[in-house]
């Protein structure tokens, strides 16, 4: 890794280097650190929190699909309170870089979950996953709309005050995710994750009902990562300036580098670590030497390269 | 309450050596060289296996309940399944040879709680359900615990049982649900008279859920402990997905928690077993 | 299969059976019933055709992804004319059910397309592939949108007379798939084809650029099937009374039975004939002997099963 | 113009045995029990195979070019294979044992058209694009034809040259771009000076599509016959997916053609080779 330069920026945050994890997906960071030091990889993004604490879903939760999974959690959690008390400190103690995931039913929710966020110190930014139900509009999903996405992503912006760096985290279902991009961008974030799970449903043909207490649930894993990687690039012709950081179904090195040559500043890791808890290190350390191989000696001139000279 | 407690700390991930597959009935007894981990594993771990292969489409892990582990032996370490072809990561396993690595992720998860005292303990195991129970037999019965055992399953040879398991219990009742050997029915119609019987203090149980939630109303009825290891769908065994989560009594309300990691073995007194109350709940 | 009625019905047709080729999936026929009789499925979907013959896309026109596929065929074909005159004879010689698909670059298109189908004998329903883009609005896709693949239906409808089925085949790239759907139904159509593949991209990390010619391909395959389920689940519950021609990942039996449980009244064998040229022959056997296990003796009282006391 | 026809309509779907698997230099050499479908496979055809087992996640086939097919033996018709271990699929098949089950498609596509007159013939093979080109040297051996043969490679050990493939040809030529054996440079380079020493009247080739390009233009400039086995990704192998196409002139202009039924053997003189002319036409 010697001659490579392998941080990256969100906003005015620098990473030292680009491999996260994906939100809901280490929980809050310490079961992970078991197989490997979190310091080593870019940032832990912790479980979307919510203001109150929440039981989620019944269960099942997962159904596997060929080459991915459903997940229907329902967004469980100690509530923000609980979560500022006892995950952050013991981050913050183990100097781990943390990107805070926020979710909200309504835009106030996650303007209140801002306003708690602005003092918290250790925090490096904070993802707004605004692929939620609006309880004020027949649980219509956030980021579905222009409209919506961009009053929540106002609503944060007001309270967050200056410092902290904004992502806002877009769902793929979408008939024009540039559109929604354009438009959160327009609001003001620094970033953008990209992409949240696709809506999926499995039918249990035994029971011949759905397989999931929760009927439908979000597809991860890489039978996704053609969708994400089309997004990405995507949403990096639009925007090139805006860093991207881009999940869904990276499992290896070689996937990593795919979402990063579409245009992403940073790779989360999600369902791979499920599958091997000591992927996100693995991934960080093949895609470096792969970069190294190709002959980049600055991470930042991969992002987007598949664009150049087409 | 169930307090919350961290994915175990000895568990760790290993390449492991197949040293042994052999058909048993309808199960496969499967032993690995797992060096190290052999030490950590107490009864009621589990280890997490990748599934298919490289080029697989199965994803996620499964998880197995350890048998047996033995941290001394020609190869170092090792530990023991008993791996029922279920599916298609559990058909994929059974049939690996002798020689094969197999990614394996354990111990994992809560063991057997073991009485300070030398109390009547019964181990009610359904179906491949029995495999935790004869090494927390051994432990039991080291520590002057009266040792009954009952296994049930569906028919007679659905009942692992093995010969050298029934070394360390003080009786062995059978149930098949067809009467083909044994107690003619469900496991859980035999058990309050057994209790009775053997004036049983602690009851373990290992099966299905719906063996487990009858269990639980019998131990509530007599008021005698009852530590039992549940089975919900896991996907990452270690904590971080959520999705194997169980409800539990909480200040008068629900919690969810990880079986993964406040499990496999809980307080059967402690889950909320009835599904409309957690429905209802939600 | 003695004791069950297979038969299905789309619109006033009824078909021998519920399993049927994909689109673009079986090109016109001929090449797999060297397998097996096609006569023993259903029907033939044919592959999409346009009024002028098409030359396609370049090379590379696919890539492989985890348990799926991206495709980016460019619509080749020989044109309507061609097509009568050499594709459908030889089907209807051999007696072969068939589905026309048609595409079209403008909505006159597929009014052309469908006059020119109105007087042709032995065609049991016409398949409107609205997932094309829309030359006359910046490349847009008909089916994103519900002013243009109603406007496409409604041409459709003029032209074609009262007696063929129109069966309208949808995009699940759109933000909420049962709007599209109610619009084309109030159109006129008769049934639904659920879903086209996904927008989806591979980038080849060797050459750093997108892998396809086309950079942008349909992603195909079992990983797309819970998307399939989902989509299908979704328009069946707010539309029970219009047939669904499911499709999407469906390799087995078991899959078929899934997407009949969400609300299927046939089911398209696609991707999975490229693996295996007996698929849609195995599929068909493989479901009529779960549903007579499962105690079914009418097809039809499968369809949305999953829907039923929930 | 190349006339379209349809599959090769020997083609059948069956589970072939594997009867053998020995690795020569970097490839694997491997035979398939294949009954009857030997009888029916000629010089050029292929075979497509389902790759990774059960679970796999790749699930197209891949494409090879049959080796050589012989219809009698202890174990009923056989085919050969040389598979070059490189991605995912490739190395699931080398890493078959002797006993294992491959679903296989064949025979697939054309085969190599064979003169009526006993001409001069020179086959170019590159990498393991010689393959088939052994099978072809002994069918024009048999017809009288004088073959010569030349083989190429990046390096030496990547040369597929069996013995007994050698004993059809009147002239082997060996060329590696390394120097490593042979003449010393790409196989095109050579190519001129060998057509006018063995007065070639058809050249049959087959490799890479670089090579296969760069031999169509000496073809044309010698105004020779060029029958080449092209390699285009291929989806389905059997004509229904339209991935595999090659684009030939057509009219004045341009039509794509499916390389697994109207390929992989094609007239080298009708293929479109430059992509900018392509590229331009659509
Ligand atoms: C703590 C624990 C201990 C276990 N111990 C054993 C054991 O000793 N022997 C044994 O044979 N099996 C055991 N299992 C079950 C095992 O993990 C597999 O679920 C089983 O083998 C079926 O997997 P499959 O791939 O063959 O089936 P498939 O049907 O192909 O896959 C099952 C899929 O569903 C999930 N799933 C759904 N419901 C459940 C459920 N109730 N439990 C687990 N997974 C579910 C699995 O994670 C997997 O993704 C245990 C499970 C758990 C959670
Ligand atoms: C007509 C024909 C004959 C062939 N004969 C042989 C042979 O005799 N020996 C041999 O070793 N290989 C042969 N190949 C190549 C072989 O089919 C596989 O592409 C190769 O083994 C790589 O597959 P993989 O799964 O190992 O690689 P991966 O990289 O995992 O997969 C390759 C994927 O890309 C596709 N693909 C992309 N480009 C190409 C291309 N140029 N050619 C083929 N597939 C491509 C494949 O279909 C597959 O989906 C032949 C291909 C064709 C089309
Ligand atoms: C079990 C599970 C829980 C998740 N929870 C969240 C969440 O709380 N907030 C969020 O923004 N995304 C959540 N996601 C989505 C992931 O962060 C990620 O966007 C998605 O899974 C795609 O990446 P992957 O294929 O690498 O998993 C969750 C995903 C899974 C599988
Ligand atoms: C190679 C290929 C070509 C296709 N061509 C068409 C087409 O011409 N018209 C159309 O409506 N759909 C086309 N499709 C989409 C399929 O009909 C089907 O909707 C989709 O592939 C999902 O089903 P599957 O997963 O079973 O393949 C094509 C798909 C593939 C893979
Ligand atoms: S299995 Fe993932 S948290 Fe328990
Ligand atoms: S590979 Fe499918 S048409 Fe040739």
């Amino acid at each position: 890794m010697s001659a490579l330069d392998f941080s990256t920026k969100i906003g005015s945050k620098r990473f030292s280097n680009p491999i996260f994890t994906a939100s809901g997906c280490a929980s809050s960071g310490q079961e992970l650190s078991q197989f490997f030091s979190l310091t080593e990889i870019g940032a832990i993004v912790t479980k979307s929190i919510m203001t109150k604490p929440r039981t989620g879903r019944a269960t099942p939760r997962m159904a596997e699909t060929p080459s991915g999974m459903l997940n229907s959690i329902g967004l469980q959690g100690p509530g923000i309170d609980a979560f500022l008390e006892n995950d952050i400190p013991w981050l913050v103690a183990n100097q781990v870089k943390i990107i805070v995931s926020i979710a909200g039913e309504t835009v106030d929710e996650y303007g209140v979950l801002a306003r708690r966020l602005r003092a918290v110190p250790g925090i490096s930014a904070v993802e707004v996953n605004i692929s939620c139900p609006n309880v004020e509009n027949r649980g219509q999903v956030f980021a579905c709309h222009t409209d919506t996405a961009t009053a929540v992503i106002e609503a944060v912006r007001r309270n967050i005050g200056g410092e902290l760096p904004i992502v806002a985290k877009l769902s793929p279902d979408v008939t024009d995710i540039v559109e929604i991009a354009s438009a959160v961008i327009n609001a003001g974030v620094d970033g953008l994750a990209l992409i949240n799970t696709l809506l999926g449903m499995v039918i249990d043909t035994n029971t011949m009902k759905p397989k999931l207490a929760g009927k439908t649930g979000g597809l991860s894993g890489p039978a996704i990562r053609p969708v994400a990687v089309r997004a990405i690039y995507q949403v990096h012709q639009a925007f090139p300036n805006t860093p991207i950081v881009g999940m869904g179904g990276v499992a290896s090195g070689r996937d990593a580098l795919e979402l990063v040559l579409a245009g992403a500043s940073a790779v989360s890791v999600g369902t791979a670590s499920f599958g091997n808890p000591m992927a996100a290190l693995q991934i960080r350390n093949e895609l470096s030497e792969l970069l190294t191989q190709k002959g980049f000696s600055d991470f930042r001139d991969a992002i987007g390269f598949a664009h150049r000279g087409v | 309450m169930i307090t919350p407690q961290k994915i175990n700390r000895n568990a760790k991930q290993i390449q492991a050596e197949v040293l042994s597959n052999k058909k048993v009935g309808p199960y496969h007894h499967m032993v690995f060289a797992v060096g190290d981990m052999a030490a950590h594993s107490k009864p009621g771990n589990f280890v997490a296996i990748s599934v298919g292969g490289e080029q697989s489409s199965l994803i996620l892990r499964r998880a197995f309940a350890i048998y047996r582990a033995s941290d001394k032996g020609p190869m170092g370490g090792s530990i023991e399944l008993v791996v029922a072809p279920h599916g298609q990561g559990s058909k994929w396993l059974c049939g690996q040879n002798v020689g094969a690595f197999i990614d394996m992720v354990g111990p994992l998860g809560t063991a057997f709680g073991i009485p300070t005292t030398n109390a009547n303990t019964m181990l009610i195991g359904g179906g491949y359900g029995s495999a935790p129970l004869f090494a927390l037999a051994e432990v039991l019965k080291n520590r002057g615990c009266r040792v009954d055992m009952v296994l049930g399953a569906s028919t007679a040879n659905k009942i692992y049982a093995p010969l050298e398991g029934k070394r360390s219990v003080s009786s062995l009742t059978l149930t098949t649900d067809d009467g083909s050997t044994g107690i003619h029915g469900q496991i859980s119609e035999a058990i309050p008279r057994l209790i009775r019987e053997y004036s049983t203090e602690v009851i373990y149980s290992c099966g299905p859920m719906g063996m487990l939630s009858a269990i639980a109303k019998i131990a509530e009825d007599f008021d005698i402990a009852h530590q039992c290891a549940v089975e919900e769908a896991m996907a990452c065994g270690i904590g971080v997905c959520m999705t194997c989560v169980i409800p539990v009594k909480n200040e008068g309300g629900i919690k969810m928690v990880r079986t993964c990691i406040d499990g496999p073995v809980m307080d059967g007194a402690e889950i909320i077993w009835d599904r409309k109350t957690v429905m209802d709940a939600l």
